[in-house]
């Protein structure tokens, strides 16, 4: 397979469009045209990139839940529950795994599982299973825009039908989607994917509808370093804006030092704008998403408030355009609504305390997001190197020689010899670099600030630390020191 | 005395690698031998691999919510395939959502697993509970 | 009646003592020296002062909840579920209103009242009625530390009562417990009552038993602006010091905005410090206590979360030393011990979480620190010049002249013309000056942080700016914008 | 029309003056005269205050939680000083702890107010109930 970063013909894509729309019956139901119209119809105030934009322009920070159920009354109460109850901004559906893997057969059982049950067997909402006319009866029950959030390595058809029933953004990306949630997709397929899913939606705004997309940033959620996820979200900002996306808002993951989590948020915005322009979308609209703790929650719902509060108040403070919300309930399973509607409300309280500070401009956040564009300068014109000039063919180049490495991937694509470490003030820093292809100077400083941590924690730099910080929020810290130094 | 054998893997259609990669460290370090099989394991690759190592011990982790449908029959192909009585651990996130714990052990026992584990099981806790099961004396 | 602020002799302390003991019955049962010996057999471990010491050296913020109801074994009950279930590390006993009145027999229906009810008819702890040996029971009875904390204008059969009954740590302070909790008590009158129990403590200290004392730092706890609140506290501090205290823990209430709030630390810091020094108190200990948001809070439990999660985020990049820890019922009534162990343990995950993180020394907090510091110069220099080098004549003159003034106090001895209001990025700032001695440039300062808030906010500087900001926070905001601003 | 006089005040050991300076403001734009007994305000002295200036209306506040220890017998000693039928408003927190807030009302109509209101009331909450009790078109 040969793919290259360039805008599908028509003829490519409406061969592989036949194919897919076969996948699974309620394929036939999706009429482009007709979809359009509908998308049309929707008004101003429930589009995703409208409200988007407006929060942008106000310098706020909208909240958005996680949250899918397996039947789909079950799934519009739920939303509509925390658009009321939970003070959410924008909404989500959240699909199920069965879905996510194009096992529609298995989300069946699931559905019909849980008509029998009456409690959802599915982690999320079947959207392929329910087809176009079920998701505009979802989509149009709900004040707030909704948004497609998944983890799909060939969403083709889920794209298809997404936005023909009227979701108004779409979560994904051809790395994002794949390396975190998956093991054996090659990146050339789901990158070719994924073009699918962005020529698609580059086709509606063509026809005058403009669908917000979104790469996942966090990626494995658990101690990704900023210059990686950030230069991640780079690329599939590249490879979205070439298929003829024009709405993007790139993510991050908290990783927990206020320093760093604004630097992230800083340097993305700054290096998504430069990267695009230097390619000529200077026409795309950029955003940012902020995620609140991604990795492993303490069990103990209280606990659980302090950890999302921190990221809502993160989220402020970067001046994010959006914060995506945890629950109490994140260490214990999929949330009821009322715990649901709790990381909001709690979420809401700080987006709206703090709106009016701002931590962007301070010298050790503008010191620390010169690191992290370093870093993706790095990263980043390595990949265009090794394509030379074509970010898809660089892409799946740097992946194999680990120029591109996410930590705790399970991708059989993904070298995984890189090593994220929390220095001694929790910041996420590299304890191996591997092949990351950073200079010298960059590699002193990530040595030093780990032997800071090891001088303070009287241990030598090893695996031991990585443990330990994968545990540490678990357990009530953010870095994980040995016992006798934390107790 | 011998290594005991123990497969680990994440079942179904589950990604979540952070606990398995972890869990996996753990246990060599605590002396098992870990026939790891990663994420997105299905049954008869768990019992391939425990054929195959002549395992003590199979770890079924899984994270998702859909561990009661995946989970399903592994006991029943287990026997078939000669596993009789081979001890089937069961941890993680098992069910969809926050459910009495009770419940959820007593539902997996019926399926078949030996002993049952609620989200957020320490590491400690697992070697503990393999050592006394498979009858290790802890140095 | 004639104060100075000079050690009391021992025929002065000793003819009052007399006095006071006879108030209630239970006064009886204090003995100096043998309580001497029975503070002196307390382990070190379960010392307020020990406790405050190592966490300072650590530089780690402990935690501590407000706590209080009427039947002592329902007390100890409370106390040993909170830092059992609520991981506290420092406990109260916070004493119910009667009591801070001397209105001893009230508190005793109270007490009988709620024994016939079955529920707590006190909103605190009746230490005088219960006296020495009860007191005992209960402090015996717990791991940690306890201290009083009350709001007593003339607390001295109090503080005999409890230093006696085994609390190693007593909160309060002349202007502290009385212009924010009294309506007709003179500064006279209560300055010397705090004399008495300073000097008491002052005796233990010289009999070899440290006792904590903490003057109360929010005052009325509503947009309190830390120079008044910091210059009570500096004064507070001496009037202890001079009386033969040697452990003082200085506080400040949380406003909100993070800079102010961390410098409002820092300063609190260097001022006690130094003014204690210049009084040649060199030997003197302090540390400093944050309160989590003392003012009106949200009715809902999950948005409280996220104020208190705020608050211990502040307190820890403040670097405080301990946080006081509000409660999801803060806005309906006194926290069953089940919502105050929530508090706590939303506050534990952050000052853990965030304890390697600082805020203390950005150029942010330092130009704030510096703004606070010039402002209390000028209130503290301004009170010993009308007091000729002495503190206490010079506070009530002071106060008098309304060169102290705190906002939205009770006492008809505070001249109550300072109006306070938030700028525009939440920072309490003076929209009314009213006597307080600032220099030109401090004035200008103020007024250009309201004017700016103004232009933005398309309204004029006005009282009524003062009323949405006392909202605020209840409602979801910091800044009490009107609602066209905010909506 | 001549302005409604009301008494307002916090009873009993209250010290909590924020609400009570902020509800008397509140009152007085909305049109109201009011006389603010300020905090700590003794039942007597509500009802002198009354008395004196011919008030429409008692507004007593309470937040400290003793609110139902001061309050009972007020009904009564107004009926005594020959405020019979003045209307009795009660707010604030009233008692100790979260309570059901029915109850919480069901006993204080029972110590004869007339109309109890929840933590939190807004001030135009409490306006706007004033003006129907007192029969007041709004303009
Ligand atoms: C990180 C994370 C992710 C990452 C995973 C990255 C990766 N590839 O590894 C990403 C973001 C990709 C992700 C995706 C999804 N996730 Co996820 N994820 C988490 C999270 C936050 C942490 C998991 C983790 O790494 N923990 C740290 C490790 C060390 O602990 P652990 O995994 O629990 O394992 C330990 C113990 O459980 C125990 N253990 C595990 N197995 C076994 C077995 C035995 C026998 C024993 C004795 C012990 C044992 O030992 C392990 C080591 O200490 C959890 C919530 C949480 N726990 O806080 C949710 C969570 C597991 N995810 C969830 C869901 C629903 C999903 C998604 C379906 C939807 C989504 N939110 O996008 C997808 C699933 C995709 C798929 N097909 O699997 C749910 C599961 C819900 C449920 N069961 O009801 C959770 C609980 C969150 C929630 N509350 O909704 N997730
Ligand atoms: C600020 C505050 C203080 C300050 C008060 C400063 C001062 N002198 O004013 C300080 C720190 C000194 C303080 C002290 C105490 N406090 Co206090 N305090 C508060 C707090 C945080 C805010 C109160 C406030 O100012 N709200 C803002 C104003 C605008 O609202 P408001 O007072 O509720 O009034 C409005 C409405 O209620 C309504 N309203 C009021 N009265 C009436 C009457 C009628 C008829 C109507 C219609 C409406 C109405 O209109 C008002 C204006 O909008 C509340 C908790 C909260 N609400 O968040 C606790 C709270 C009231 N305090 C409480 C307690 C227990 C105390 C103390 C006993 C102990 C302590 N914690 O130290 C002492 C009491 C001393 C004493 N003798 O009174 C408890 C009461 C518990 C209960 N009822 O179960 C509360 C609820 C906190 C809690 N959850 O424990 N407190």
């Amino acid at each position: 397979m040969e793919i290259k970063n360039k805008k599908l013909t028509d003829h490519q894509f409406f061969a592989e469009r036949k194919e897919i729309l076969e996948h699974w019956p309620t394929g036939k139901g999706v009429d482009f045209a007709e979809s359009v119209e509908y998308q049309k119809s929707i008004p101003q105030e429930k589009r995703f990139g409208t409200k988007l934009a407006k929060a942008k322009e106000e310098n706020i920070t909208l909240i958005q839940p996680r949250a899918g159920v397996a039947l789909y009354q079950e799934h519009i109460k739920l939303l509509q529950y925390l658009e009321n109850e939970g003070e959410a901004d924008l909404l989500p559906t959240t699909v199920d795994s069965y879905t996510r893997l194009n096992r529609y057969t298995e989300a069946q059982t699931g559905i019909d599982k849980s008509k029998e049950s009456g409690r959802s067997m599915l982690n999320g909402f079947p959207i392929v299973n329910y087809g176009v006319e079920i998701c505009r009866t979802v989509t149009s029950a709900l004040k707030s825009p909704v948004q497609v959030r998944h983890g799909t390595p060939d969403a083709r058809l889920l794209t298809e039908i997404s936005i023909a029933g009227g979701f108004t953004s779409y979560e994904g990306g051809g790395i994002s989607y794949n390396i975190p949630y998956s093991k054996n997709h090659s990146l050339e397929k789901t990158i070719s994917h994924w073009q699918y899913a962005d020529r698609l939606i580059g086709m509606y705004e063509e026809a005058g509808v403009s669908i917000n997309r979104e790469p996942f940033g966090p990626l494995t959620g658990t101690l990704v370093p900023p210059s990686i996820s950030n230069s991640v979200a780079v690329i599939e900002a590249i490879l979205a804006a070439t298929q003829g996306v024009k709405d993007i808002t790139v993510g991050y993951g908290q990783c927990g030092n206020l320093i760093q989590d604004v630097a992230a948020i800083r340097s993305l915005n700054i290096l998504t704008r430069e990267y695009l322009d230097k390619f000529g979308f200077n026409d795309v609209r950029i955003t940012t998403v902020f995620h609140q703790w991604m990795g492993g929650f303490p069990q103990d719902e209280s606990k659980s408030f302090g950890v999302i509060s921190w990221g809502a108040a993160a989220a402020v403070l970067a001046k994010a355009t959006k914060v995506i919300v945890k629950t109490p309930h994140e260490a214990m399973g999929v949330p009821t609504k009322e715990a649901n509607a709790a990381g909001l409300r709690a979420t809401k309280q700080l987006t709206s305390m703090l709106k009016d500070q701002s931590f962007t401009d301070i010298p050790a956040v503008i010191a620390e997001a010169n690191i992290i564009m370093q870093e993706m300068k790095c990263i980043l014109d390595k990949v265009e190197e090794l394509g030379k000039g074509d970010y898809a063919i660089g892409t799946i180049a740097a992946f194999q020689a680990g120029i591109i490495d996410i930590p705790f991937a399970p991708s059989r694509y993904n070298a995984g010899k890189v090593m994220p470490a929390r220095d001694n003030t929790g910041a996420v820093r590299f304890l191996e670099v591997a092949n990351l292809p950073f200079t010298p100077d960059l590699l002193k400083f990530h040595r030093e600030k780990l032997e800071e941590r090891a001088r303070y924690e009287k241990r030598p730099v090893s695996f031991q630390m990585v443990i330990d910080d994968v545990y540490a929020i678990g357990k009530g810290f953010l870095v994980g020191r040995p016992n006798r130094v934390n107790s | 005395m011998d290594k005991k054998t123990i497969v680990t893997g994440v079942i179904g259609a589950d990604v979540h690698a952070v606990g398995n990669k972890i869990l996996a460290y753990a246990l060599e370090q605590a002396g098992f031998k870990v026939v790891n099989l990663g994420v997105m394991v299905s049954q008869e690759e768990f019992i391939e691999a425990a054929i195959e190592t002549k395992a003590d011990a199979i770890l079924v982790s899984s994270l998702y919510g859909h561990g009661e449908i995946d989970c399903n029959g592994l006991r029943e192909k287990c026997d078939e395939a000669g596993l009789k009585g081979i001890p089937l651990l069961a941890g993680g996130n098992l069910v969809v959502g926050k459910q009495d714990f009770d419940q959820v052990s007593k539902r997996f026992k019926e399926m078949g697993f030996t002993k049952v584990y609620p989200p957020g099981t320490q590491p400690e806790t697992t070697i503990d509970e393999l050592y006394q099961m498979l009858g290790i004396k802890q140095q």
